[in-house]
């Protein structure tokens, strides 16, 4: 394993502690893009430059902007006077262990199975946009009309319901 | 000096069960959306491992299905935080914990 | 052209029939669109219909050049794009277009008469409240049309023949508010529908013996040689061949639309619908599109001809067709209402398009289509001037005089209706008239079907004299209102069409056949001489001598004595005997009432007591008996079950109460235990799978 | 096209200069020493040509309202970036109490390197772009984005609510002309039929007779390009779109708390934006290196680079003098109702020009859609508005 791949692990992993265990929820969101970048980084060192990039450009550029402006939206940046963890923290924390653990056990228990050796396959930008309008075309208009579909449904959702005349 | 598959594995593990206690145990309801696209991403990662990894990564496979699955992790995080803003101005506030109620 | 597995449009295939689906698709779309527009907007309606069809005419002009030229070069001009549209099992369903002389000349027609009566109805139609409903169902219509054109398939000819049926439907009924018009528009609607059950068994069969419904695809179309060789060697009944039978099924469906004699009554009846449409129905397209689908499978019809160089299948068409051209001219002698006279006459002119088909082949019959379609949208067009300059007064006993009041009018109606007695020498239907006359006097099985066409001739001079003396001489007959002369934009086609009703003979007269040649693809030759054949000359001294002696009779009668609206008609105080008759329409109206509809009548009703009594009282009988049951039913529970069941319910509903604390809304919950319910199902099949 | 051993050794001058100087170095290091030279030379041109640009910004903006502009410091003020440099440098560095204080830390630093980073992909002669990327578009776009988020952080952790505004407006105006940025690239790329840079310049650096073949003058092109530059204004944040930094209404937006050097930084940053995404458009329309006519091909390619870059800026100081500052509603509905149903047409155009192959009438058709779209989007927009004297509800 080399360091680099470390350094990205734990920047993502960190990013993604903090994303879950700040109080500031501006600061979580903020942590939250220090994970994606992280994984960004990661899939870069996984040879897949498009896909790094997409994220880039999705999660910091798209999500993580999104999800400030709801936290600014729904006045989320106020500290709470209570606890921000809600009253059973302690099962759900459990529960997340438990996931880990039968994850890690996967794993761990097939690391003889998986491949091992790592030649770095030839794919172009080119190949990826081919693959995206042939093989993949429908698909791809599929998610062409989910991101429309979703994006008028959270417009509809999140407009200011008109008040009607009371009878 | 290369990282193993298992490496990304487990880095993706943990990331997906920190996204999961993210979305168990906070009460905001915009973090726990943050614990599902952390989810969602640790998910991704794999998928983009095992498409290295695999017998054909000139097929693609994983790695097309790691770009929908980003595409529609934004629409998904859209939606849910359209939800999210349209509860708070319902209920003025985003605390799971009092969001149990069917009644408007 | 051909492309058989898929249809991928290419730019750089600039070939004509590649865009031939353009001609139809242009009006279509143009429909689509005018249907979407607030009810106001006329100009852009209009507009788009016009421009829509102008597009169609200008691709038709280009396409009728392009196999014009390909027949000067002396090659067959016959391309075509066919493609799958659907396949079930190992058969698939092809669509595709044609391009070949019948479907260019045809294409011409349409559009360019349709283009005219679409300029005529902007004129006509300007007061209409719903002016933008009417050139949308026009263009509807208009594109079905040419699509029955250019198929290339019998399926898809059939479906836009069905929207060309709709589309009647909606345009004959166009002013549904008057009870009339519905009544027509169903009539018309029911009727074709009876003659296109035929259609479709005929396209069943067809399919089931050939296997495709396409024309022409490269020798295995059903209208090629393996097809139709194989329909050829099969025998159904009455002497006729499969491919006769199939022939006569879909010669059905032509009759239903062209009007021939059983299924010609809602022809008449159609009049109730705005004048353009009329033009447009029955004049140029619609009536028009049974003779060219018979032109369409004249192959079926005259494959294995015998020693006569008849089939069954052609005797058929020729008997239906001459005697329906007797029949509609008879009752048009002694009809009042100027424009279901037309429609007599365009019953009686497409009865002789059919037995032109059934004696002389296509050319004939599609030269008499052609320039019928010109002089009787000429002459629906002048009478609907006419309508509209008498303030909507439909009764030729009304009118009068008009030929100083409405001076252009007069003229080109005139020309329309010297060109539908076949004036000699000079107008169009002089022709094209000739050409059946001689075709049936060439035949070899009888003679009758020449005398029956000749006295047509003669009824058809007869009643149009009438008709024009009682329009056009004596003097106005009307209310106070004087008639006036109709509007640029409606004088305009007429003239044209005048001119066309006149200059369109020269392209099939005997001594230089172009469209003859031009259709049956061999060299059109100029040959003077061809007046010189035995009999020729004489059939020509002889039709214009009927002519000439309708005309007189005609004018003899009625010519300048017409004194009152409400005077009986000369004929009528001659001979009121035949009059009668005549004027009830031979009583087929009445008769099929009795007969057909009362049928249907007495069925309905009996299937209504059937439905009341019969099934009715065994529907009752059975609900009783279930009643029974079910009180008896009560009785257990009430006495029995009930006691039992209180308890388990209370036992229910308490464990209900504890499950419904895990449904407590908290979406977290849920999380939580779909995530523990995945570590347990994760764990037992990781452990299971151990090495 | 000149290929003399002069022209060679200028076009390519600090290509050889790298090698040369690298050459000194043992060869296992020699990669890395070359990304490094070329990154230094990146990160000392530009804030250099920053400092140029300001003092002409000024001038220019003082002729276009009649005035001198800077003239004290140096021979016709040239020495006034290097006074106001000395001068952010040496103020206080002023934190406000309730401010988030690591986020107002990081905000000015993100966004510089993310602007920074934006440079690695631009192709500014031949042969010299630092890292000749397969997805170079992506990437450039990637790191936009991340503009945004600095943006964001600077104005949410001033805890002032000019900045919060400034900052809210500046995503959201990002946000949406991104959009409209990445899709008018987009046709570029369904032409070139590739996200590198590099690549996209080759495809214009062709000429037929004279005349170049860049993107601009074709019609989707010009269409495209005119649409990339709105955006561009926008994504700058520049007049008439300079609204989320509008000093008469916000007090200068989202970096008002920021003063002395982070605030030279983001200083630094808008311009360096402005740099990068003129850059970005002259590869994408303008040919990037090429020359505009192929007789002008011995002037070295980063000449061309240079000057269309230089041109561009003009264009911007030019639009700061003259349009007026737009209301949020309308640079919205601009944005949405107008110039993304735009770009998106135009794609669509792209699509047909690509699929109706060589030939006069895809200029024809093209032109004539887009010409009509523009007349009838231009119509059903203005329909709405009034144009007159101005009604004032409360002052009459």
């Amino acid at each position: 394993m080399s360091p680099i791949f470390y350094l990205l692990a734990a920047l993502t992993i960190g990013g993604g502690l903090a994303a879950v265990l700040l109080k500031n929820l501006v600061h979580a969101a903020l942590a939250t893009t220090v994970a994606f970048a992280g994984l960004a980084l990661l899939y870069l060192e996984l040879d897949a430059q498009f896909a790094g990039f997409a994220q880039i450009l999705v999660y910091i550029g798209a999500v993580a902007i999104l999800i400030v402006f709801a936290i600014l939206l729904t006045r989320g940046s106020d500290l709470p006077k209570d606890s921000v963890f809600s009253r059973t923290w302690a099962v759900g924390l459990v529960i997340a262990a438990a996931v880990f653990a039968v994850l890690a056990w996967a794993v761990l228990q097939s690391l003889r199975a998986v491949p091992q050796q790592m030649a770095v396959p030839a794919v172009t930008v080119h190949d990826i946009g081919n693959a995206l309008v042939g093989r993949y075309v429908l698909p791809l208009e599929i998610v062409g009309l989910l991101l429309t579909a979703a994006t008028v449904g959270a417009v509809i959702v999140a407009m200011h319901e008109k008040e009607r005349p009371k009878p | 000096m290369t990282t193993p598959l298992a490496g990304y594995l487990l880095v993706a593990a943990l990331l997906f069960a920190i996204g999961l206690a993210g979305a168990l145990v906070r009460r905001n309801a915009i973090l726990v959306l943050i614990g599902i696209e952390l989810m969602l991403n640790a998910a991704n990662l794999n998928l983009i491992a095992f498409w290295r990894f695999g017998p054909h990564p000139e097929l693609l496979t994983g790695m097309m299905f790691a770009i929908f699955s980003i595409a529609v992790a934004a629409a998904e995080a859209a939606v849910g935080l359209g939800l999210v803003i349209s509860i708070y101005r319902h209920t003025n506030s985003t605390d799971l914990d009092k969001m149990n109620r069917m009644k408007g | 052209m051909q492309e058989s597995a898929t249809f991928t449009p290419q730019f750089a295939a600039y070939t004509i029939a590649g865009i031939l689906w353009l001609i139809p698709a242009a009006p279509i779309v143009a429909s689509g669109v005018i249907a979407l527009l607030k009810q106001p907007r006329r100009k852009p309606a209009a507009a788009l219909a016009i421009g829509a069809l102008s597009i169609s005419l200008l691709l038709s002009l280009v396409a009728f050049v392009h196999v014009v030229a390909g027949w000067a070069h002396g090659s067959v001009v016959r391309e075509f794009v066919n493609f799958v549209w659907f396949r079930f099992g190992s058969s698939t369903v092809d669509l595709g277009w044609v391009l070949d002389p019948l479907a260019a000349v045809m294409l011409v027609m349409v559009s360019f008469v349709g283009l005219l009566i679409f300029i005529y109805s902007v004129g006509y139609m300007a007061h209409d409240e719903n002016f933008t409903r009417f050139f949308c169902f026009m263009s509807l219509f208009a594109g079905a049309m040419l699509g029955v054109v250019i198929s290339n398939s019998l399926l898809l000819l059939f479906m836009c023949w069905e929207i060309v049926g709709l589309t009647s439907y909606l345009l004959i009924g166009f002013w549904y508010q008057k009870p009339s018009a519905a009544a027509a528009a169903k009539k018309a609607f029911v009727t074709t529908r009876v003659g296109d059950v035929f259609f479709l068994l005929g396209i069943v069969w067809l399919f089931s013996q050939t296997g495709t419904l396409l024309f022409y695809n490269h020798g295995v179309g059903s209208l090629e040689g393996l097809a139709l060789a194989n329909l050829t060697s099969q025998h159904a009944a009455f002497g006729l061949t499969a491919a006769g039978a199939i022939g006569l099924l879909i010669f059905a469906g032509a009759v239903g639309k062209s009007g021939q004699l059983p299924l010609h009554v809602w022809l008449p009846d159609a009049m109730e619908g705005p004048t353009p449409v009329s033009a447009l129905i029955h004049a140029a397209t619609m009536v028009a599109a049974g003779v060219f689908l018979v032109a369409r499978v004249y192959p079926l019809m005259q494959i294995g001809a015998g020693p006569h160089g008849a089939t069954v299948a052609l005797t058929v068409v020729t008997w239906v067709g001459a005697s329906t051209a007797v029949f509609a001219a008879l009752i048009a002698v002694a009809q009042n209402d100027i424009k279901r006279i037309l429609a007599y006459s365009t019953i009686s002119q497409l009865g002789y398009m059919m037995a032109g088909l059934g004696l002389g082949g296509v050319a004939v019959g599609i030269f008499h289509l052609i320039t019928h379609a010109f002089f009787k949208a000429l002459l629906f067009l002048g009478a609907g001037s006419v309508i509209h300059g008498c303030h909507d007064e439909q009764d030729i006993r009304r009118m009068g005089g008009l030929r100083a009041d409405m001076p252009l009018t007069f003229l080109t109606y005139a020309i329309g209706m010297l060109a539908l007695c076949g004036f000699p020498l000079v107008f169009s239907g002089f022709w094209s008239k000739d050409g059946i006359l001689e075709a049936a006097h060439h035949w070899s099985l009888s003679q009758t079907p020449f005398y029956l066409l000749v006295f047509g001739a003669l009824l058809t001079a007869f009643y149009m004299t009438r008709q024009v003396c009682y329009v056009f001489f004596g003097h106005w007959r009307g209310g106070q209102n004087a008639a006036h002369e109709s509007p640029k934009v409606m004088t305009l086609p007429l003239a044209i069409l005048a001119f066309f009703a006149i200059a369109l003979g020269f392209i099939g007269t005997p001594v230089w056949p172009w469209l003859h040649a031009f259709l049956e693809n061999r060299p059109a030759a100029f040959d003077i001489h061809a007046f010189a054949e035995p009999g020729l000359g004489l059939l020509m001294l002889s039709s214009s001598l009927v002519v000439f002696l309708g005309l007189g009779l005609g004018w003899w009668l009625y010519g300048n004595k017409l004194p009152k609206a409400e005077a009986p008609d000369a004929l009528e105080k001659s001979a009121p005997w035949l009059w009668t008759p005549l004027r009830d329409r031979f009583y087929v109206d009445e008769i099929y009432g009795a007969t057909v509809v009362a049928l249907y009548a007495w069925w309905a009703r009996v299937a209504d007591w059937l439905d009341r009594r019969v099934w009715g009282g065994i529907v009752a009988l059975v609900a009783w008996l279930f009643s029974l049951w079910a009180r008896l039913n009560r009785f257990l529970d009430v006495h029995w079950v009930d006691g039992g069941f209180d308890k388990s319910c209370e036992e229910l509903s308490s464990g209900g109460g504890l499950l419904s604390r895990v449904e407590g809304g908290r979406v977290q919950n849920y999380l939580r235990i779909l995530a523990a319910a995945i570590v347990v199902l994760a764990a037992i099949l990781l452990w299971s799978s151990r090495p | 096209m000149a290929t003399s051993p002069l022209f060679t050794h200028l076009d390519q001058i600090f290509i050889l200069l790298c090698d040369w100087l690298v050459g000194f170095l043992p060869a296992a290091l020699r990669p890395a020493a070359g990304v490094v030279l070329g990154v230094v030379a990146i990160v000392c041109l530009f804030p250099a040509l920053f400092a140029l640009t300001t003092v002409f910004e000024r001038k220019g903006l003082g002729r276009i309202q009649n005035r001198l502009g800077p003239n004290r410091v140096g021979p016709f003020g040239l020495l006034q970036p290097i006074a106001d440099g000395i001068k952010s440098l040496t103020k206080e560095d002023v934190v406000p109490l309730s401010a988030n204080a690591a986020v107002h830390f990081l905000a000015p630093l993100v966004l510089v390197v993310a602007v920074f980073m934006g440079f690695a992909v631009l192709p500014m002669g031949r042969n010299m772009v630092l890292v000749d990327m397969d997805a170079g578009l992506l990437f450039f776009f990637a790191m936009g984005a991340a503009t945004e988020l600095s943006v964001f952080m600077a104005g949410w952790s001033s805890r002032n609510k000019y900045s919060l505004l400034g900052a809210m407006r500046a995503v959201a105006q990002m946000i949406s002309y991104e959009v409209v940025l990445l899709l008018s690239s987009v046709a570029v790329v369904m032409i070139s039929g590739s996200l590198s840079l590099p690549k996209i310049v080759d495809a214009q650096n062709t000429y037929t007779g004279i005349f170049p073949h860049w993107y601009i003058f074709t019609p989707w092109g010009l269409a495209g390009f005119v649409m990339y530059a709105i955006a561009a204004t926008a994504e700058t944040n520049r007049s008439p779109f300079d609204l989320p930094e509008g000093e008469s209404e916000l007090v200068a937006g989202y970096h008002t708390e920021y003063s002395g050097f982070k605030f030279a930084l983001f200083f630094l940053g808008e311009y360096l934006a402005m740099f990068s995404i003129s850059g970005l458009g002259t590869t994408l329309f303008l040919g990037g290196w090429s020359a505009p006519f192929s007789f002008l091909a011995f002037i070295p390619s980063w000449i061309w680079f240079f000057s269309k870059v230089m041109l561009s800026i003009f264009v911007f100081i030019w639009m700061r003098g003259t349009l007026p500052r737009l209301r949020q509603d309308q640079l919205m509905n601009f944005a949405w109702k107008f110039v993304l149903p735009f770009t998106l047409l135009n794609l669509f155009v792209t699509a047909l020009w690509r699929f109706m192959g060589e030939g006069w009438l895809r200029w024809v058709v093209c032109s004539a859609i887009l010409a009509a779209a523009y007349v009838l989007m231009g119509r059903i927009g203005m329909r709405s508005e009034h144009f007159g004297p101005r009604r004032y509800r409360y002052a009459e």
